[in-house]
Order: C-alpha cells, then structure tokens, then sequence
C-alpha cells in the first residue's frame, strides 16, 4: 500500500469534490428531470441549461441568516444538517470507483457503509426532534420507524450477496463480478446456478426498493411528506441547515446508488468483455442509476406510513429471508455437486 | 301515489285545521269528480243504449264503478289522499289520485301557518311550508323520516314587517323530485328558534353560518359561534339595517 | 393468502406500467409556453382593461358620456366625465377613469354600451409596484395611441 | 388492519392544520386533535376568505352580481353562473332560446371537465405524486384556450347572461372541442388510468380508507362525486332536469363502496360522461338567436324562487328573494363544498393524518366557494 501523505490528501480532495459536486448537480439533474417528465423545460435561466442554478440557489442559501427559533434545542437544531451530510460523504470513502481508484480498501466496507447510512437517519430523528415543531416531530418518528423497517430486508439482500462473492469488501465483491455482464449478481447466469440467476432479479428489486426508502425518497418520502407534514424534518430549517439536508439527501441518493453498482452491476465492470472496463463505466452505472431515482420518484404517489411499514414486514422481509435461504441452500447444492 | 301529495299529507298532520279543510275540500272535489264522472257514465250510456245492444252492456259496467265510489268517498276523518287513490282507477282530468296536487291560490296578504302547493317551473319548489317555531323540529323529524334530506337552511330578514324568517330547504336523493321549503318567522327584535341539528348535523354549520348574518339564536345548538366570520364578529352583516 | 400474492404481481406490474407511461414522456419535446421569450397572441374576445374605442372619422371617441357603463359597473371603478361645448348638442368626453384596482374585467361596461365607445384591449402585461399606476386615464390613452 | 388506540385527552395534542398548508388548497384550516399519528378530533375552522358575495347581492342590480358567481369557485366557474341566471330568468319568467341552453351545456361540461382534471392533479399532489397535476394541465390548458376563445376569460368566466349567453360560438370552437374530445379520449387509457388509477400505491391508499356512507352523506346534505361516490344514484341533471340534460343520453356513475376510490372513479367517469355529453350537444346544435329579449334593467315579480344545478362538486344552488325591485332582496346561495366538508369532522375521526388528507383531496374542496 502507499503510504505516501498525498494519497489521503488526494483522494480526500477527490472525494469531496465529487460529493460536493453530485450533492449540488443532483439537484439539477432531479429539476430537469422532473421537467422532461412532465413535459416541461426546469431550470433554464441561469447560465447554459440552466446549469448555473446549483450556483445560484447555494449563494442564495448561503447569504440568508440561519435562523434558530425560540424554543428549539440550540445545539441538536444547529449539528443536526451537519450530521446528515458527514455520513454520506464519509461513506465515499469506501467505494471502489474502480480497480485503481480506491479512497481506502476496507475489508468491512459493506459493514462501514450500513452503520453510516444508520447515522444518516440520526440526522432526520435529530432534526425533527429538536426543530420543536409538530410536523417535525411526527417526520422524526417516522422516519426511525421507516429506518428500522428497511433496513433489516436491505441488510439481509445484502448478506445473499455476501454469500455469493464470501467477502464483505466491496472491492472484492466488484472483483468477483468482472467479465461481461453475465457475471454480475443482478443476473449472474454464469459462476452461480441458474435458480440463482432467476431469484437474483428479485433480490435486486428489494434492495433497491430498499434503497429508495432508506435515502426518504418519493415514493417513501414519510419524513419529508410535503403535502402532510409541510416540509417534515426541515420545516423550521432555513438558509444553509436546509441546503446541507438537502445535500446530504443527494448525497445518500449517490451513495446508495454506488452500493447497488457495486452489489449488483459488478462496479466499474463493462458489460462486454472486449471493452475495457473502468472507472467511466462505475460513474454511467450510478447515473443510470439515480436517474431510475428521480424517474421512480416523478412517477408515484407516496405512499402511506402503515402501507410502508406493511410493504417491508410483510412483503420484503419475508422475500429476503427466502432468497438468503434458497441462496444458501443453492450454494450448498453445488458444493456438493462440483 | 305522487310524492308531493305523499309528503303534502304526512306533513299535514302538523297543521290540524288546514288538514281538515284540505280532507273536506278534497273529498267535495273527490265527489264532485265522481259525480262528474258517473254523470258523464250515464250520458254515455244513454247516448250508447240507443246504439247497438254491446255498447248498452259497456255502459253499465261504467256505472257500477261509478257506484263504488262515493260509499268510500264518505267518511271524512280518514286521510283521503290514501282512500282517493283507491277509489277510480278511470283517468280524472281535474284531480289525478296519481298526480301532483293542484298549484294552490296565492294567500292575500300576511299568510297563515300551513302548507302552500307550489308551482315547480315558476318557484323552483313543490311545497312551501310555513310553520310556528316550535313546530321546526317536529317537521324536520317528519321530513327526514319520508327520506328526505337538508339542503341549506338561512335567514331572511324582513324589516318593513318586523320580521325574521328562517328558511330550510329540504330535498331528496331517491325517486321523483319533491323539493320542500320550510319557513319560520320569528319577531325580529328576539329572534331565536329550536335546532334542528340533532336531527339532521348537516344543519349545523348552516344554523351557525344563518347565526352569524343574522344574529337569530338556535336554542340548543352545541356550538353557537361565528363560522364564516371572524370569531370574535358581534355584527351581523345581512340584517338589512347593518352599516358596516 | 391469495390476495397477498395477487397484490405482489399486480403492484409490481401496475409499477412497471407507471414507469413506462412517463418514461417515453422524457423524450417528448416540451409543450409549456417560453413566456417572456414567446409572448402570446390573445384571443380575439380576451377581456382585457377596456379603453376606448377610436372613431375613425373624428378621431376621437364615439363617447356620449351617458353614463351607462358607470352604472353598470359593479364595482364602479368608472368615472365618465363630458361637458356640453357652447352651441353643441352632443355632450363631449373630457375624463374617462378607469380605476383598474377594482375592476373585475366582467365586460359589463362594454356590454351596457349603445355607442360602441368601449372595447376590451389585449393588454394583460400589467404589473406595478405602485397603485396609482392602475389609474388609467383612458382619453389620454386614446390620445397616445393615435 | 392497525386500529388507532385512542389515550386520554392529556396525552394528545392539536396540530393547526393549515390555514396555510400545502394540502388544504387555500386558506382551509383544520384543528386537528392528535394522538400521535391519529386524529381524536378535527374541526374545520372557515372564513379565512370570507368575502360576503350575500351581501355585495343585495347591493347591486342583478346583472352586477353576474361577475361575482364565478369568484365562488373558480374551477367550475360556469355552474355557479349558470345556477345563479337560472334562479334570475325563473323569477323573471325568462325563456331562453335553445341555442343558448346548448352552448351552456357544451361550455358548462368543458368547465366540469376541466375542474375535474385540476382536482384530479391536485388530488394526486396531496397524495405526494406530482407529475399527473402536469399532465392534466396539459389538456385542462386545451379546455381553457377553448373556453378562452368563446368567453375572454380563462377562469372567472362571466359568459351566461339572462336569457342566453354573451357570444355565439363559432366553427373554431366547434371544431377544437371535437379535436379536444378525442385528444382526452386517446390520453385517458394511458396517462391518466394506466399511470395513476391503476397504480397499486394509490389503490392501496384509498380503497377502503375515507369510508362515507349514504347515511352521513344524507346526515350532512353532502351531494355531487362524495354522494355518488357512496352508491346513491343522485345527480341534478337527472333527478331535477333542467337546460336540455332531459333531451340528453349520459349516465350517472356511482359506486356503492363509499371509500375514497369510489369518489375517485365517479369522477374519473364524469370526464367521459361530460365528453359524451359535449359530443351529443355539438351533433344536435341548432341555430337561432343567442340571447332572449330582456329589459336592461330587470324587475322580477316579488316573491322567491329557487334553482338548483349540479356543479362540479356537488349541487348548488341559490334562494333569490325578490320584492319587486331592480336590486335582489335577498340571494342565499347554496355551496356544495360547504356541506361536503361539514362531514369531515365525523369521517376524519380515529384516521391517520396521511389518510385524512387523502380522504379531504378526494372531497374535492374550494374554499372560496365553502367560505363564499
């Protein structure tokens, strides 16, 4: 390993810039989006396509006062939008952009990013909570009880994969995964048995819905719920407190999809072997993919607290624990067999 | 039988005296028609026995009918829409059993409590309903119980004549159109009537918004304060004396 | 039971569905109205502010200050004012005020007039920070159009 | 299902519910006695737009109150004016020509229609979905060029005046409701059924969430989609005919569910009966004046009347009391919304607040017109 001191220092840059940039693009990439689907042009004023309107809103954000009303509790009110950013970014750290480009190989990075992730909900409950604030106060208690719910289905799709690759680096599991897309988790036809290859989809469907709820996005947008709860955690915040949520929202939307690339799209693999693969290959993964986020999210309704709660319980839990079963077991079945 | 004379008679009961007018004049009007009728059997059926043997046969048949009626016709305590509909089933032109009560005559000058059948195309209302406050709550149970619900209830206020009317407006959702209007005058210098909204809740909001124009009490409304304007409004703005 | 299973397979395929229907409407072009780029054209019966009607003999108004559209206003934002000049019959037009805070473009005042003095502009650019700018003076306005 | 668990009143609390809220569209505002998620006690707090239209009636002459019958409800604008000129012509003994009873139903069905489509977008904004509002502003824009053409106006329309309508309508109009209607047909399958009604999400969040039945609906005099909604067969345009509806073939969806899909898909079938409406009045469009002969300063006969028309939410109708003179003496007009919310209270209890105001979209409420 390198030991040099500019590594760090690199990809300390490296990692900041990119979820700094994604954190304020995001929202342009989610505005124009939302526009296309609905037929519309979104932000188009400031600069070319409007691609200057992250800039604008930031400056916006940053010369308004951060305003701190009477009654809340000063500090959790104030460490609360710092805490939902640090997760996310921390989380950067763990991902393998590719076979090179790597902040730091962690041989429990899957484990790292889940208990970060676990952090980043603390940011909403402290949010809500300290905003004294009804809504608030019901979006924090929602979004614990959503939090709980999702991520035991998504930890448990999560272990399938762990079964599959035997390792809990991501690098690993991406290394696993190279050679066209026919080695990747989401349809692995082959290195693993055909039943896998059929329950493998499944497995991806509940991790990603997962995912989904886990980042509080429409169609599980429970603590935000602008329609009932006005803006939900954030209602009291105002000027940077809002924009850094807001950030730190992106930011999870990246980190998740990151997780998936590398879980089930075999991470900076290409989908044919006689193209080269690399670290362009991870970033168009991960914008497909939040691009199926912000799709998913200008499509649906939201859903309804206990609808949620069921859909999880009733529904994913179940399926995961299925599919971790019947991975085991097909597992088993080979070793046996070879 | 026809819904409006249906509701006509049901809410007759409250008026005893217009009740018995009505039954006397219905059944004058009853026997007047079927003596019309057999009159018109018998003119027939002397005009037809002097034709062929059969049409002599057909008009004797006709008188028999005739016959029949007036023996149940007779006795006037027993409501007479229910009898009358049995009675002919030969078409009437002047009275249908079937049909709608006549229009009734435009009362000159201050109208009595009773029941005014109205002309539909020109008023927008079958029947018209003027009773005494105490009597709202009583007909109110009776119109809800033939099915019939509230639509909107308000105030009038009639300063010339010192007056303050209350206005409910009863209609239903099943079966032919009947619209009723139920109207109380009240003094205006104290104007207070009984609720109905413990028997139709609809009436609630309506009662509160009509306290809040005009300033008439609902005695025994749960929640008596304004609605539509501020809570703490102590005017009354569609009194017809009301400067802003 | 059966139902549990029936609400997995539809849900999941009315989701699908729901993706498919917006997706192809990323790629279709853009229907809403560039506005202050592309400005529209109003109908032919927009009801804008009214303003008043010039004779193309005279020049001038076809106004006989009769007062008809003052009354029928409803709100009476109108104030017509005429004199009688000396050997004239006819009454002539000095002040037409439109108080445009109150008017609720009903049409009223063209609808009540027998002269066709008024008419509706197409006006609907009006925005001001300052009221007094909704004052319109319409026989100034008639004067500034010709 | 989860059955609310209701504790002692020590341990709830209120949450205001507006009057600025984004899922009260206006200025509604709901005291809403929680515990926890679940509502104890709601009560709908009104007036925050009271404008007193009553009286502003009694202070002009009747055509001056025209303008104001639209600012009732906005979004179907034309019932109001409808009801209210209909209430002036039978006092006034008015015939209107036929011509004009079928451009009021054409234009009134197009308004139904389009208040139809914005309550169907803002309906599914309250549900967290926003993209349908967009599409249904895509063809409720078609209704208002439409409608823009033939009346000038694009909301408030003042259009109907006693004894017939302002303007004629032309083949520019004729010809764009025909495209209209076959453009909302082609679209309905796919943007508005196959993307929302079909979508388990919404399905699941209001079948058998918001139930009403035909009891409460008569306990409160709640008409319109919220009493067809819970199976009752009622609907002005049939049971009280008026205009032209008798001469007309359209049916009157319910559904027997009373839930708040049920009140969801009458009105969903309400856009296609309006259209078939719309189709059938442009088929059978006679010719002939527009507008009856009536005095310019109009003096009904004294006396009341009534009229009553079925708009978009629900029947409304107006008490006008004449007493002889050019002013109205006293006009009581009679909103729809008013006694669809009345019933809130009663349905809202024990509900969540998610469902609350999922069951509060599906009433379909304007509160100008409720406040009035």
């Amino acid at each position: 390993m390198d030991t040099s001191i500019w590594r760090p220092i690199l990809y300390l840059i490296g990692v900041m810039a990119f979820a700094g940039v994604n954190a304020a693009w995001l929202g342009w990439c989610e505005r124009k989006g939302a526009g296309h689907i609905q037929r519309r042009i979104g932000p188009k004023e400031v600069g070319p396509f409007g691609l200057l309107q992250p800039l604008a809103d930031g400056i916006k954000l940053m010369t308004k006062q951060l305003l701190v009303p009477q009654g809340v509790d000063g500090i959790l009110f104030r460490v609360a939008p710092v805490l939902a950013m640090i997760p996310a970014i921390t989380s950067m750290v763990a991902i393998p952009f590719s076979a090179t480009v790597h902040a730091r190989p962690i041989e429990l990075s899957v484990l790292l990013i889940f208990a970060l992730a676990s952090i980043g909900m603390m940011a909403i409950l402290l949010g809500g909570w300290a905003s004294n604030n009804k809504y608030s106060l019901i979006s924090a208690a929602r979004s614990v009880s959503q939090n709980v719910a999702y991520e035991i289905p998504m930890l448990v799709t999560v272990i399938t994969i762990v079964m599959l690759s035997g390792s809990m680096n991501l690098e690993e599991i991406a290394l696993q995964q190279q050679g066209g897309f026919w080695n990747w988790y989401i349809f692995p036809i082959a290195g693993q048995s055909i039943a896998q290859a059929v329950i493998m989809p499944i497995s991806f469907l509940i991790f990603f819905t997962c995912s989904v709820a886990e980042t509080n996005r429409a169609p599980f947008d429970m603590a935000e719920a602008e329609s009932e709860l006005v803006a939900g955690h954030m209602t009291e915040y105002g000027s940077m407190g809002f924009g850094l949520f807001m950030m730190g929202e992106y930011l999870n939307i990246v980190v998740g999809a990151c997780l998936t690339a590398v879980l089930f799209f075999g991470g900076w693999d290409s989908p044919l072997p006689f193209i080269p693969s690399g670290v362009l290959w991870f970033v168009l993964k991960i914008y497909l993919l939040i691009f199926i986020f912000i799709w998913i999210r200008w499509t649906y309704p939201r859903t309804q607290i206990y609808k949620l709660l069921n859909l999880s319980w009733k529904i994913l839990i179940p399926f995961s624990l299925a599919i971790l079963l019947l991975t085991a077991v097909f597992i088993k079945i080979e070793g046996i067999l070879i | 039988m026809s819904i409006i004379r249906e509701t006509k008679w049901a809410l007759l009961e409250l008026f005893p005296e217009q009740k018995a007018t009505e039954a006397e004049a219905e059944v004058a009007a009853w026997n007047k028609i079927l003596a019309d009728a057999r009159a018109k059997a018998e003119a027939e059926a002397a005009a037809k026995a002097k034709a062929a043997a059969k049409a002599a046969e057909k008009a004797g048949e006709k008188t028999e009918a005739g016959e029949k009626a007036p023996e149940e016709a007779l006795p006037p305590e027993s409501p007479p829409a229910e009898e009358t509909a049995e009675a002919e089933e030969e078409p009437v032109p002047e009275m249908d059993p079937e049909g709608d009560p006549p229009v009734s005559i435009e009362p000159e000058g201050q109208r009595s409590p009773g029941i005014l059948v109205r002309d539909y195309r020109a008023r927008g209302v079958h029947l018209d309903v003027l009773c005494s406050p105490d009597q709202v709550v009583e007909t109110a149970q009776l119109l809800t119980d033939a099915g019939f619900f509230l639509e909107s209830v308000t105030g009038v206020d009639w300063i010339k004549e010192e007056q303050m009317e209350v206005d409910y407006d009863f209609t239903r959702t099943d079966g032919p159109l009947c619209r009723v209007v139920v109207r109380v005058r009240l003094p205006r210098s104290a104007p207070e009537i009984p609720t109905v909204s413990d028997i139709c809740p609809g009436a609630n909001w309506h009662e509160r918004e009509t306290h809040d124009f005009f300033g008439i009490k609902f005695i025994g409304h749960p929640y008596l304060v304004p609605i539509l304007l501020p809570e703490d409004a102590d005017y009354h703005p569609l009194l017809k004396d009301f400067t802003p | 039971m059966n139902e549990y299973w029936r609400d997995i397979l539809y849900g999941t395929k009315s989701l699908f569905i729901g993706l498919k229907v917006t997706g192809p409407e990323f790629f279709k072009p853009v229907i809403t109205e560039q506005y202050p780029h592309f400005v529209p054209v109003m109908k032919e019966r927009f009801r804008g502010h009214i303003e008043l009607t010039r004779n193309e003999e005279t020049g001038g108004s076809n106004c006989v200050v009769c007062g008809m559209c003052q009354r029928a206003c409803p709100s009476s934002c109108i104030t017509v004012e005429g004199e009688k000049p000396e050997g004239s019959k006819k009454k002539v037009l000095t002040k037409y005020i439109l108080d445009f805070t109150k008017c609720s473009l009903c049409g009223s005042c063209v609808e009540s007039c027998n002269f066709n003095a008024i008419q509706f502009s197409k006006e609907y650019n009006l925005a001001s920070t300052n009221k007094s700018d909704y004052i319109f003076d319409l026989v100034k306005r008639l004067e500034e159009k010709r | 299902m989860t059955e609310p668990i209701l504790c002692t009143p020590d341990e709830t609390f209120v949450l205001n519910l507006g009057p600025q809220h984004p899922a009260t569209h206006g200025v509604l505002r709901v005291k809403l006695t929680m515990d926890g998620e679940y509502i104890v006690e709601a009560e709908p707090v009104l007036g925050y737009i009271h404008r007193m239209h009553e009286k502003m009636a009694e202070n002009g002459t009747f055509a001056q109150f025209m303008p104001n019958t639209p600012r009732m409800d906005y979004l179907s604008a034309l019932s109001f004016n409808q009801g209210y000129c209909m209430a002036v012509e039978r006092a006034a003994g008015i015939e209107v020509p036929e011509r004009a009873e079928y451009i009021r139903t054409i234009t009134v069905e197009l308004n139904r229609i389009s208040s139809h489509l914005l309550w169907w977008g803002a309906f599914l904004l309250d549900l967290g979905g926003f993209t349908p509002l967009l599409y249904a502003f895509d063809d409720r824009e078609k209704i208002l060029d439409l409608l823009e053409h033939v009346t000038g106006s694009r909301l408030t329309y003042c259009y109907y005046r006693f004894g017939g309508v302002y303007n004629d309508i032309d083949d520019e109009f004729t010809t764009g409701t025909r495209e209209f209607i076959k453009r909302l047909r082609s679209r309905m399958p796919s943007l508005y059924h196959d993307l929302v009604t079909g979508n388990i999400i919404l399905i699941k969040r209001l079948r058998d969430i918001g139930h009403i039945s035909p009891e409460v609906c008569r306990k409160y005099g709640a008409t319109g989609p919220v009493l067809r909604g819970s199976g009752i067969e009622y609907d002005v345009r049939k049971n009280e005919p008026y205009s032209i509806y008798p001469e007309l073939d359209f049916d009157i969806p319910h559904y027997p569910e009373g839930d708040s899909m049920a009140r969801y898909m009458v009105r969903m079938d309400e856009i296609e009966q309006s259209l078939r409406i719309i189709e059938q009045c442009l088929d059978k469009l006679p010719g002939g004046p527009v507008q009856a002969k009536v005095p310019k300063t109009l003096k009904p006969p004294a006396g009341d009347c009534y009229a009553a028309v079925e708009a978009a939410k629900g029947t409304f109708s107006c008490r006008l009391i004449c007493d002889g003179d050019k002013k109205p003496y006293r006009l009581k007009l009679r909103s729809p919304c008013f006694s669809n919310l009345s019933l809130f209270g009663e349905i809202a209890e024990g509900m969540l607040l998610a469902d609350a105001l999922a069951v509060m979209g599906s009433l379909d409420l304007v509160i100008p017109e409720i406040d009035r």
